[in-house]
């Protein structure tokens, strides 16, 4: 007898999804996940646009990822149309998305995820049960709050990070509060890989095939995308790469890197061998053994070591904007000529590409956003379906409840995941 | 710092004792002022206005509908218009308010004194105009003939109706109600269906001699300016109650300005005559 | 103590606005003891959407019969409903092509031409399905706003509201104003202050992401910029990112 | 009253004086470069031959947005007042005109205990200036309401103690004064037409400007944000999350919709209305200070605004159109 266990709305996580299982008794046929946000349709909106709209449109594909989506429109149109940036703007993009990376992974982790690890519903319980543990989640995701409100000008869809330069030249006043908050915070920050270090306890998955930047010690630099040893592409060339099919039960678009499921996110780029800040370095060294080679499971830790690494980088650049001192900045550049401009950086949960065709007017005919999530998308369906199939016969909640775990595991962002370039 | 200037914007405490429900959006409030607010408030003139504080929201001009009691406390007649008045028809006997005050000119008594005072109120206007009321009944003797005309939109909505008709039926003032209009299955009808103005043309009086004191929604006003004049009653001696946005009661915010005239401390009392050359007054 | 009773929820948008409640670090605590938090998918496992709740904060325009379906839900359980944020109070960016391009051309345009399109019409704000009893503006809101809001709530009231264009705010923080001294397209003086001339202050223009103030005169507004120079369609394009369907004749 | 000269050179030395008396603040410029009083660190940030700054000294007296009161279990209690003592310094004349106006109406009656606190740690020292465009004051010389003033001349100041404090300033920096002869003041181009007070028929004159004014204003806001004597202001009340709350005051503006409004009602509800008002404010004045204009002739308002409007090119022609 056919049945069929659902999990809507999935929560604690961004934006609109459930999941399906048809169950056959108790043998899994299959798992689908539904990510059924409404259509934002962001590329079709972008057409028309000038150029300079661009970043400030698009930023508002997602709230936790505003800042990697402004910093990689700005550097896909400026890729477009020739502009180039001062270090200091590059820094200070830069520490944007330290910033962002630092508050987005705390508010995962400690508020979306550690709510499964002691067993209860949320945020509201945790309060509840482990006071000290909010407050320190809260203290660290504050300073990342408070880079993007100081830097970008604004905590969501910051303002200050503009085409071609900065809007305002952050004083020394503000970097010196910043270098001081950001001191303080770090012991707190290299403590949160001591509570996601125990990956939870479900049958062991497929291998993921990781899909990441190439690193770079300029990460805004880097233009190629790796997804093992012997194969990576230009980000430049990303269409003859990434293919992309819908599926009838997603609002979103299911993409292929080279043909297979890639995985993107915090477990991926640690695999690709980055180099991280001194005191992440040394933690990640002590759980190699549990990442490396290892399946998405991995990916919280892998994010925890992450925050560690964001926040000292983010550190060191504010001492280096120190160091630069204030300048003049270039305001917003003109649009000398058209072009296609491609660029990708590492959002918080993974490999994001903005591209777009600008015309000899300014004006945008084309624009294309492939998402993390969406890139994670096919890998995750599988990985329920494996998960579910090697829990066949568990109670429906404990099945439900892994389901949901592993899922988190992925920090989707179904806002995001919902654009698409055409077919 | 002398005492007074640091009180400027400090209210004084006033608990709520009851409150009394007159109409679905207007209910009678007694509250009882805490500390110096109580001597500050034994030099209320009728027609003066208080600024009640609701903890949460914020502050309101209310006029006292009464002279405050032998114990000090007061009665106000308060309808629920929007965010403090909303928040004051929730709060529970015992809430703390806030009171500063008095504010304004009031009506002026010594000059009345002497005279028949002609009451005319519409709606909420018999809020102030029922402090004056009671003013002067209490000093029957020094005032001439007392009459109160009071227009409503229907008679449910009359305010402190049993309350006046006791006072006309002691025989200390003549009482004229009126309304817009009455529900036919309305039986007793012991007002006249019809506008205020109507009320006063067919009213004989000793209009030379007379104070009329007039409060009521703005419209009201310009008709009954012009109808008491024909009538014989002198400008100066039209004394009207108006009402503005305030903030601050001591003619600093500038929202309430009447022309050159600020209603919080040149009025809110002011007399036909001073209005005639300012379209905006009325 | 009572506990309020809370419902945040999105439709279709960011997820900023309630992300921006998660931004509260300071008042988060504060929040999660005097709140109970009945439904918040974003945060919490295990809520039930049919309440009741004293209060539904719901970010997002209505674009999917889904989304109509939780509205009306929210609705219904609900006894005040927060348009929360820009999309929920004018349709947002989801709406800035509202009236120039067809709902099924953009599908077409992002989903290919294929027999089954997601469901989806025009973007639209909450106001045009429900009644609606308080706003709170912004692409992202103002944390002050949402803070004062709640804190509100627990008085028994809703806030007092504000009503002045954002150059009141700009011109106070003694910023350059963009529109007079640099010639840019600044929308600040037909948009509703409350974020202290957030962008302006940073030295970008107002992108308007707070809605129109309530007596704009957007036909100067309009004037003014095609005197600067800027083209009528730029302009429209830049006054509909957050809020289609402007009456540029309007001088109120 | 005595005048003794300080050579610019001095100048330097002079303000170093003059922190003795306060933390020190005069005309300078933000980053984006816009004109305005804030503290002076070295001298080097002074722009002694400022214009005129956005926002006028107001802002130390009466601050864009202050708590009133706060309160908790239903309690208000009024806030420490913690501005520190400050020296304004090269204020225009206009501006101190500006002040004593907003002196008049609130160190009056039911004197403003904010204002007077912060008024009393204030001392204010004048300068001199060379009118612009937008300029019309009528009183450029006058050293009225503060404690000192130094009027600019060939090589430096001739600096005149005004009140007692101005006294302590002087003999504070007496050595610094020049014992030579001392320059005669260079006289200033002022325009000098400054704004009498109007009559208050005027803003009923049916003259079209008074139309076009109030089609072409946006309701901005800037003209009073940015005038000296501008004081209307608004009152809230925030709770707050944990049972207490507070009171704020806020610039108000009469160019708002809401200025006027009451329930069921708007006093002013069209812009006209509420253009005709500031006319009547700034230039006829309310109760106690009618017939006094608080127009002091600093031209920001033309200076600030979008659409250019300039209430004096009214009076010109409606007043031409209204004498028979
Ligand atoms: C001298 C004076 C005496 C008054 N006496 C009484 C009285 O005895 N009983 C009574 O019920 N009301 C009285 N009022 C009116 C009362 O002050 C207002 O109804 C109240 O201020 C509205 O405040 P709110 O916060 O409840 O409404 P809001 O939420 O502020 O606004 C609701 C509506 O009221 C308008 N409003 C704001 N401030 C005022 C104001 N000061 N006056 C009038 N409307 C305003 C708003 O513009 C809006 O249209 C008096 C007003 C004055 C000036
Ligand atoms: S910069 Fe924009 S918001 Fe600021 S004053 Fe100028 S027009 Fe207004
Ligand atoms: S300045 Fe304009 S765009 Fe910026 S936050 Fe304020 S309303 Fe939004
Ligand atoms: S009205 Fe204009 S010119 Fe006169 S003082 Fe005010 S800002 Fe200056």
């Amino acid at each position: 007898m056919g049945s069929v266990v659902e999990i809507n709305p999935l929560t604690r996580l961004e934006g609109h999804g459930s999941v399906k299982v048809f169950l056959d008794g108790a043998r899994v046929e299959r798992v689908e996940l539904h990510l059924s946000e409404s259509p934002r349709l962001f590329e079709a909106l972008l057409v028309g646009k000038s150029y300079a709209e661009v970043p400030d449109i698009v930023c508002r594909i997602c709230s936790l990822c505003s800042t990697v989506h402004k910093v990689t429109a700005l550097l896909a149109v400026e890729d477009a149309l020739g502009i180039e940036v001062s270090e200091r703007t590059s820094l200070t993009r830069e520490l944007m998305l330290n910033g962002a990376t630092v508050q987005d992974h705390a508010l995962h982790l400690y508020f979306l995820v550690l709510p499964d690890l002691l067993g209860v519903q949320g945020v509201a319980e945790l309060a509840g049960t482990a006071p000290e543990l909010v407050k320190q989640g809260l203290a660290i995701k504050k300073v990342g709050s408070l880079i993007q409100e100081t830097v970008g000008g604004r905590l969501i869809h910051p303002v200050n990070i503009r085409l071609g330069g900065l809007g305002r030249v952050i004083s020394k006043h503000e970097l010196t509060q910043l270098r001081d908050e950001l001191r303080r915070a770090l012991p707190a920050c290299s403590d949160v890989c001591r509570l996601f270090s125990t990956p939870f306890p479900f049958p062991k998955l497929p291998e993921p095939a990781f899909l990441a930047l190439e690193p770079l010690s300029a990460p805004l630099a880097s233009r190629r995308l790796r997804l093992s040893r012997d194969r990576s592409f230009a980000v430049g060339e990303y269409r003859e790469h990434v293919a992309e099919t819908l599926l009838p039960h997603s609002n979103a678009k299911l993409s292929k890197v080279m043909g297979v499921e890639a995985t993107v996110g915090a477990l991926a780029r640690l695999h690709h061998g980055p180099t991280l800040s001194e005191g992440a370095d040394e933690i990640f060294k002590a759980h190699r053994h549990e990442l490396i080679g290892k399946d998405i499971r991995g990916n919280n830790l892998a994010q925890a070591i992450e925050l560690y690494d964001a926040a000292e980088r983010a550190l060191q650049l504010v001492e280096r904007l120190l160091e630069l001192g204030p300048g003049p900045e270039a305001g917003v550049a003109v649009a000398s000529r058209g072009g296609t401009g491609t660029a990708a950086c590492e959002a918080p949960r993974g490999v994001l590409i903005h591209s777009y065709t600008i015309d000899d007017a300014g004006i945008c005919t084309q624009a294309d956003v492939i998402t993390p999530t969406a890139l994670n998308q096919g890998a995750m369906a599988r990985d329920l379906l494996a998960l579910a199939r090697g829990m066949e016969g568990e109670e429906t909640a404990r099945m439900t409840a892994a389901l949901e775990r592993l899922i988190r595991c992925y920090d989707p962002c179904i806002s995001c995941s919902v654009h698409t370039f055409p077919l | 710092m002398n005492e007074r200037v640091k009180d400027m914007h400090l209210p004084f405490t006033a608990r709520l004792i009851e409150r009394h429900e007159l109409t679905e959006d207007t209910s009678l409030f007694r509250i009882a002022p805490e500390g110096a607010a109580l001597s500050q408030l034994s030099r209320f003139v009728p027609g003066q206005f208080v600024q009640i504080s609701v903890p949460g929201a914020g502050e309101v001009p209310i006029s006292p509908a009464d002279l405050p009691g032998e114990d000090g406390t007061l009665e106000l007649c308060v309808r629920r218009v929007g965010h403090v008045t909303e928040l004051l028809h929730q709060q529970l006997p015992a809430a703390p308010l806030g009171i500063r005050g008095p504010f304004g000119n009031g009506f002026p008594l010594e000059e009345m004194t002497g005279h028949p005072v002609l009451l005319l109120a519409g709606g909420l206007g018999i809020a102030p105009l029922r402090s004056l009321l009671m003013h002067l009944l209490r000093h029957r003797e020094r005032f001439g003939e007392i009459t109160l005309m009071y227009g409503a939109r229907q008679p449910k909505l009359m305010l402190f109706r049993e309350e006046m008709a006791a006072l006309a039926a002691r025989g200390e003032m003549r009482l004229y109600l009126t309304v817009d209009f009455a529900p036919e299955t309305n039986g007793i009808q012991s007002c006249a269906v019809g506008l205020l103005p109507d009320l006063l043309k067919g009213f004989r009086f000793d209009a030379p001699a007379t104070y009329a004191a007039v409060c009521g929604p703005p419209p009201l006003y310009r008709c009954l300016i012009a109808d008491l004049e024909q009538a014989g009653v002198a400008p100066g001696r039209i004394m009207l109650s108006l009402e503005r946005r305030m903030r601050c009661g001591v003619g600093r915010c500038c929202h309430c300005a009447i022309g050159q005239k600020l209603c919080c401390v040149d009025g809110p009392v002011f007399r036909a005559g001073e209005l005639k050359d300012i379209p905006e007054a009325l | 103590m009572k506990l309020v009773r809370l419902a945040i929820a999105g439709l279709t948008a960011c997820s900023g606005c309630q992300l921006t409640l998660l931004n509260c670090e300071a008042e988060l605590p504060d929040v999660l003891q005097r709140f109970e938090l009945v439904y918040f998918p974003m945060a919490q496992s295990g809520g039930r959407r049919e309440g009741p709740f004293d209060a539904a904060l719901v970010e997002g325009a209505v674009s999917t019969p889904a989304d109509l379906d939780m509205l009306f839900s929210l609705r219904n359980a609900s006894r005040l409903l927060v348009a929360y944020g820009t999309c929920a109070a004018f349709g947002g960016v989801a709406a800035m092509n509202n009236g120039q391009s067809q709902r099924q051309e953009l599908l077409q345009t992002v989903y290919g031409s294929q027999p089954s399109l997601p469901e989806s019409f025009a973007p639209a704000p909450f106001g045009n399905f429900v009644s609606v009893d308080w706003t709170i503006r912004g692409c992202p809101p103002e944390k002050e706003e949402v803070v004062e809001l709640l804190a509100a709530l627990l008085a028994g009231t809703l806030p007092p509201v504000r009503s002045y264009p954002v150059c009141t705010e700009c011109r106070s923080r003694e910023n350059l104003c963009l529109l007079m001294e640099k010639g840019e397209l600044c929308l600040g003086p037909v948009i509703q202050g409350g974020c202290n001339a957030r962008c302006p202050a940073t030295g970008i223009v107002c992108e308007g992401c707070r809605g129109p103030v309530r007596e704009a005169n957007v036909a100067q507004e309009l004037e003014l910029l095609l005197e600067r120079g800027f083209g009528r369609e730029e302009i429209e394009r830049r006054m509909n990112r957050f809020k289609p369907g402007w009456d540029y004749g309007q001088r109120r | 009253m005595e005048k003794s000269f300080l050579e610019a050179t001095q100048l330097s030395s002079f303000l170093e004086k003059l922190r003795l008396f306060g933390e020190l603040h005069g005309p300078t410029v933000t980053d984006a470069g816009v004109a305005t009083f804030a503290p002076i660190a070295a001298p080097s940030q002074l722009r002694i031959n400022y214009r005129r700054t956005q926002i006028p000294p107001k802002k130390y007296l009466l601050p864009f947005r202050e708590q009133l009161l706060s309160y908790r279990d239903g309690r208000y209690a009024e806030p420490a007042e913690t501005q520190p003592p400050i020296v304004l310094f090269a204020l225009h004349p206009c501006d101190l005109a500006g002040i004593a106006y907003l002196d008049l109406v609130f160190l009056g009656d039911n004197t403003d205990p904010g204002y007077a606190a912060r008024r009393a740690r204030l001392t204010l020292v004048g300068i001199s200036c060379e009118p612009d465009d937008f300029c019309f004051c009528s009183a450029p010389d006058s050293a009225a309401n503060c404690d000192a003033f130094l009027t600019a001349v060939k090589s430096g100041y001739l600096f005149s103690a005004v009140t007692a404090r101005g006294e302590a300033i002087a003999a504070a920096a007496a050595d610094l004064f020049s014992t030579t002869e001392v320059p005669q003041p260079v006289a200033a181009q002022h325009p000098g037409t400054g704004v009498a007070p109007q009559g208050p028929e005027l803003r009923f004159s049916d003259n079209p400007l008074w139309q076009k004014f109030a089609d072409t204003c946006v309701s901005c806001g800037a003209c009073s944000v940015c005038c000296p004597t501008c004081y209307c202001f608004d009152v809230r009340e925030y709770p707050a999350l944990d049972g207490g709350g507070v009171r704020i005051r806020e610039w108000d503006n009469c160019f708002f919709a809401t200025h006027g409004e009451v329930a069921g009602a708007n006093f002013r509800p069209t812009r006209l209305d509420r253009l005709r008002y500031r006319f009547l404010h700034k230039y006829c004045g309310f109760t106690p200070l009618q017939g006094i204009t608080s127009c002091v002739g600093c031209g920001r308002c033309k200076a600030v605004c979008p659409v250019g409007i300039d209430l004096r090119e009214l009076f010109s022609a409606a007043r031409g159109e209204m004498s028979p």
